[in-house]
């Protein structure tokens, strides 16, 4: 069925797209970015509170996990009542499936450090609020950061379903090459998004790097 | 299934495996086939409904995983093979030659044209006074369309419509075919693509517009099948012709409402039609 | 300042680790919990500062329950060091001494001239370690950073569990020297676990021998050296230990009480009669008051006796002499420069209680010795 | 548009269709368990590997990140002509997903392990192998469960999919709900698979509870 | 079985903490490093068990290049107890123990006494130990947990930083004898991290002193007790520390080597005017080769000087008497039970070679706590 090569469908497609490639990309970005931004904020607040309140775990977390079994399609179904359609339900929804990785790292990493320097914290008169911003979280950060890259990449590969609620990003260059059984489309769509993944967790890695105090790393 | 003795037990038994698509017409037609096969062969049928799409259907047939589903006209020649279309002969010839290139048989057509057509919602229509195309074409600075990827980018779909009737729309929203109407629904875009049997226009009281230019190519649907499958079971072929012509855009959207309005089960109502028929017992 | 008023702990698995302890700590006083490993010690300090809750009895701290108080209150004006050290491996050993200061919102070059301070306190070159993580440190180091980061905002109360446990005797001896003075200046009230005795007499005014979550003995370190009321705690405080510390050791404990004497107005003859009859060659000479007026030897003696009348004409004066206060140290420091090879004892008014020779001096130190080494085997 | 109530039509499509849901049902959680099964199994060892071997570090949880990022439906498409399709496929294309969560936390877990602990299992003569299974996986435990249960939880609902390429499982009934804008069949689909969801994790929980050591709960 | 030849390291930033160390450890041989707080002595330890990378030099375990070896094998081989002291918190202290005698096979049976044998060792009932996990402990149980784990799988060389550093007098007392004693009895090499010198004069057959990463000196506890070659050396003795430990000096340091003598065959008159001459009432009678013979005592003189010829006829046998080889300690012990108030001291053949008496055990103790006292301020 292919006339012509992959290679020179690619090179077609690409001559013909490639301004609306550098649209879907930034668009694809910015999805990412601000969904994930939110997910990190209202996630670690999450994941803090369920540390601090033990009996919140199960509430919290389950409801996390409830929302990421909703398929995205049934997800972005149920907003466009509430949000209509294009970038602000699909960030909501990103939003909605970034939070587990990072409620649960943030969890697991806070409750993991050792007894005896919370206890020496708590001695020396700390606040809970203050062990957790000085003590916990700085000690806990490769855990979190853990989950946030977790997360990020996962979204990344998320967004795509954007494009079926028409807020564009590479998604509509795959679902295009998908449903028009175009592979030069789908690599188009796919390649850039790997590439993004790979970018985002490299940049988010070099973060963690020069964020890690000294004292802690190996 | 159970209706093997019928026929005296004249076909060695075996196995086949029905596919479809993931809309509702398409589901219907699959389990027709199934019922079919079942009540009048001593096969055992596999159903593999609800595919994830035209792709996954056709490559999974090819593979040989099904071996037969219903697919369309226009979608086997512009889809598949990228050619042009011509019109409602010239595409069914077309479609018949192209895939006995892959050992494939596109069987007669069941009487549908499951075209791509515009609706809006009824309302707007009266509003608007919009009866055709080139109504629509006349006030679409002022409107948003949603349609699905493909339509979006097919020469075929938005952007011929574009050229042909000089439509100009405010924007255009690609999205998933089953978001199209709960979009259209809660008035968050004013125009969408849609299939001209499809149930759901009925469901939420949309106005299909004139085709006055006639620009869509057609979509006949047919059992398309693997020729091993037809050779191993030479009954099959006249088994589904017994449909060809039965099948008219009318009674299909009427099928397809009982299914998306009425939410009854896809096998009962592909039944229920067959038995309607005659084609089997009740 | 600090009140244990029947405070008992009882843990989950329904060990009781603390039992009925009552005490009362004076603001200034540096109080010393000592016992053997698993005796409760870490259990007392902690559950003055609530990081284990009590479950028997009242705490008060300032006059106050600390059950009643906000637990951060309470935490912020005690400074704790942990047994297990606890610094926090994300911060440099600067940061970790400046965190309370910072949070009490000192204002950065107070903090900064306070974390020097505290590290030359501790004896840390601040232009070497500031800068490091806790793991760049050796067991020691990182022990007395433990120290400098509970002394940090200056509290007036500091618990302090086996602070020096790590260190040198060199070392250690620089830092508790340091401890003291600032404790006497800044008259900080300090609990001290260890279980170093020498140590906690050191160190201690007074100190708290604990068993099994009991507490046997509260008292001074000289009263407990001299009069421990249980076995346990003789045994804990050890045999040697007087032999040890002579300074601790009054020396009404080395010095014979009756002390051959002999008036001014006796005769010579008389004298060498009493010496010969007392074993000894010198006697003290008293007053009818019993005041000693000086020392005649019989070496002095046979060399005069024909010459005098009495033996107030050869006396000599007595030096060195004692005061009762004085301990077997100083009997012992002085011993060898005395001519006659004997100290006499004197009380506030001059009269003489005892004396000391290298007789009784060897005698009590060898009989504790002895002691020791019988306990040994038993 | 709804001539019955929802409520109505739930019941009405439960009655239609509760065999074949009860069917969905298990055929969902053989989906999902043979997956996180073989991911946990893969997921665990190339953790570890991860974290023996530093410069791995780089191109596996890249490449697991990258796995990410391929939107389902074009890898359920890549995978057609290799495996395709029905069951084998769905639970390949599971298993690649659920594997990053599964590797960093693993990777974390290991390398957050108290020094001074691993230090004296090194220096009494354990071989990294005995380090490994006897000091650092128990002791990481709870971070590579954490790591675990958020995979599975994600895989419950990309379990979804499977129905695009014809292996069943709740996904058949929440697409077609929302290709047909019926609620009733999306939540039909739905509320089972959340609370698949909600029982493996719990299940996952008490698991974790009970394998953890006394030693390491707070 | 160990030896260092110029070994150094160098950490990353650049600071050296052990310079050209180069000693040789003898199978069967307790060696103490001892220094203060930062010298090197974790880092020195390290190094053997390869868990820091020496630098420069080469180290030799059992005449192997330990760089060379399979560091598995060589770890195996060698008992180690960290400072941190490092137990496993998922495993209950019985399984802590286990874990080396379970990786190198043993049955199950062994295993299980091993550990009662190691834990009833450490002094923690096994019955109310064997199953807590090690937060349940207190610091000083912990630590013994440490110790006994090292031990367990009966290894021949043990490396140990600061066994005992959290442990009261009694406890570590038991612990330090039962080591001896085991130490002894299997001829096991240990190389001892500590920071107590009586814990390291107490055990190490030698004793190796660090300052600055450097080797100051390396000798058995009496060499370097009398012989510091360095003043750190002796600072870090501590002055007193002769004064405390008895037992540590040679008796020659205490006895007077010039003993005012007598022939037996002397007229008493000779005796008494020998006596006057030498200030003294005691003279040992020796024979001509200066064997010991007896005492003559003025006393005893002065009552039958008429009735004899010759002071032998009224010679009392010399009871105690000690050996050249006797320790202060022992002088101290017996001069109480000496009738004459002294000891004369005696070689192999008999020969006396000194004497102690009461007035020259003070003055040497006494003279030491004296420089001890000069010693503080400076
Ligand atoms: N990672 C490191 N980087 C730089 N210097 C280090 C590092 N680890 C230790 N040091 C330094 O090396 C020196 C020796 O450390 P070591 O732990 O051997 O001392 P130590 O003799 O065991 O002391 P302590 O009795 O206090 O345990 C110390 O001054 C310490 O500060
Ligand atoms: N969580 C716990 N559960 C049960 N028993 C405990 C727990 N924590 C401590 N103990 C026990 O309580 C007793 C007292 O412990 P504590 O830590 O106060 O001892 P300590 O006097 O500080 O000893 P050390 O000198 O060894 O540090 C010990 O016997 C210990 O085993
Ligand atoms: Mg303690
Ligand atoms: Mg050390």
């Amino acid at each position: 069925m292919n006339r012509r090569s992959l290679w020179e469908q690619i090179v077609q497609q690409l001559e013909m797209r490639h301004a609306e490639l550098g649209m879907a990309v930034l668009q694809h970005i910015k999805l990412v970015a601000v969904s994930v931004g939110i997910a990190i904020v209202i996630g670690v607040t999450l994941g803090i509170a369920v540390s601090r309140f033990r009996r919140l775990e199960g509430p919290v977390i389950g409801t996390a996990g409830m929302l990421q079994t909703i398929p995205s399609l049934a997800l972005l179904g149920f907003m466009i009542p509430l949000f209509g359609i294009g970038e602000l339900p699909s960030i909501i929804a990103l939003f909605l499936y970034s939070l587990l990785p990072i409620i649960r790292n943030t969890h697991t990493g806070i409750v993991s450090v050792d007894k005896s320097v919370i206890e020496a914290a708590s001695g020396m008169g700390m606040t809970d609020t203050q062990i957790l911003f000085r003590i916990q979280l700085p000690i806990a950060f490769p855990v979190i950061m853990a989950g946030v890259r977790t997360s990020t990449v996962i979204n990344v590969g998320t967004a795509t379903l954007a494009a079926f609620i028409g807020a564009g990003g590479l998604g509509d260059f795959i679902f295009l090459g998908i449903s028009r059984s175009m592979d030069a489309l789908v690599l188009i769509g796919a390649v850039p998004a790997a590439l993004l993944a790979l970018l985002l967790d490299f940049v988010l890695g070099r973060l963690e790097r020069a964020v890690t105090p000294k004292g802690l790393k190996i | 299934g159970g209706g093997g003795e019928r026929n005296g037990g004249s076909e060695k038994a075996g196995k086949l495996t029905v596919g479809s698509k993931n809309f509702t017409e398409n589901i219907l037609l699959a389990h027709m086939m199934a019922i079919l096969i079942e009540e009048n062969m001593d096969i055992r049928v596999e159903r593999k409904v609800n595919l994830g799409g035209s792709n996954v259907a056709w490559q999974a047939l090819r593979n040989g995983d099904i071996q037969m589903y219903v697919d369309y006209s226009g979608t086997i020649v512009a889809n598949y093979y990228q050619e042009e279309t011509g019109n409602a002969e010239e595409t069914l010839a077309r479609a018949k030659e192209l895939v006995e290139r892959d050992n494939l048989k596109f069987l007669e057509p069941w009487g549908f044209n499951n075209t791509y057509t515009l609706a809006v919602k009824q309302d707007l229509a009266d509003e608007l006074g919009l009866e055709t195309y080139s109504d629509l074409a006349k006030v679409s600075d002022r409107l948003v369309i949603g349609c699905e990827f493909e339509f979006l980018d097919r020469p075929d779909g938005l952007p011929g419509l574009k050229e042909v009737y000089g439509m100009t729309f405010a924007d255009e929203k690609g999205m998933d075919a089953g978001l199209r109407y709960p979009s259209i629904g809660e008035g968050k875009v004013d125009v969408i693509n849609a299939y001209a049997t499809d149930g759901m226009l009925v469901v939420h009281q949309l106005k299909i517009l004139q085709d006055d230019k006639s620009f869509f190519p057609p979509y006949h649907g047919a059992p398309l099948v693997r020729q091993d499958a037809l050779e191993r079971y030479p009954g099959l072929e006249a088994l589904f012709n017994r449909l060809a012509g039965k099948l008219d855009d009318v009674t299909m959207q009427r099928l397809n409402a009982k299914v998306d309005a009425e939410g009854l089960k896809e096998e009962d109502v592909a039944r229920e039609f067959l038995v309607e028929l005659g084609l089997i017992e009740g | 300042m600090v009140v244990f008023d029947n405070v008992s702990k009882t843990y989950k698995n329904g060990f009781r680790s603390v039992k009925s302890l009552s005490f009362r700590v004076q603001r200034g006083e540096f109080l010393v919990l000592i016992g053997p490993s698993g005796c409760g010690k870490t259990t007392t300090l902690k559950m003055i500062n609530r990081l284990i809750p009590h479950t028997e009895g009242t705490i008060t701290v300032d006059g106050k329950d600390i059950a009643k108080q906000n637990v951060v209150e309470l935490r912020r004006n005690i400074g704790y060091v942990i047994q297990q050290i606890g610094l926090f491996p994300h911060y440099t050993i600067e940061e970790n001494i400046a965190l309370v200061p910072a949070l009490k919102g000192w204002d950065r070059k107070k903090i900064r001239q306070r974390v020097e301070e505290l590290l030359h306190l501790v004896g840390l070159d601040p232009a070497v370690f500031a800068r490091r993580y806790p793991k760049e440190l050796s067991g020691g180091q990182q022990q007395r950073v433990g120290v400098a980061r509970a002394m940090a905002a200056d509290p007036e109360l500091i618990l302090m569990d086996e602070p020096f446990g790590a260190l040198d005797p060199i070392t250690r001896e620089q830092l508790q020297d340091e401890f003291l003075r600032l404790q006497k200046e800044f008259r900080k009230t300090i609990i001290f676990v260890t279980h170093d005795m020498d140590e906690a007499i050191r160190m201690g005014d007074r100190i708290a021998i604990l068993k099994d979550g009991e507490l046997l003995q509260l008292d001074t370190p000289e009263r407990l050296l001299t009069n421990p009321v249980h076995g346990f705690v003789e045994q804990f405080i050890g045999k040697n230990r007087i032999f040890q510390n002579p300074e601790l050791l009054p020396v009404t404990e080395v010095m014979r009480s009756d002390p051959a004497t002999i008036s001014p107005h006796r005769s010579p003859e008389r004298a060498i009669s009493h010496m010969r009859q007392r074993h000894t060659d010198t006697l003290l000479c008293v007053d009818e008051q019993g005041r000693l007026l000086g020392i005649v030897s019989a070496y002095d003696l046979q060399g005069d006796a024909a010459r005098i009348q009495s033996v107030g004409e050869i006396m000599q004066p007595a030096d060195p002499i004692l005061p009762l206060e004085a301990t077997a140290r100083d009997a012992l420091v002085k011993i060898s420069e005395s001519r006659f090879g004997l100290i006499p004892v004197v009380d506030s008014q001059g009269k003489l209680t005892g004396v000391v020779t290298k007789g009784s001096l060897l005698t009590v130190l060898a009989g504790r010795w002895k002691e020791a080494e019988a306990g040994v085997g038993s």
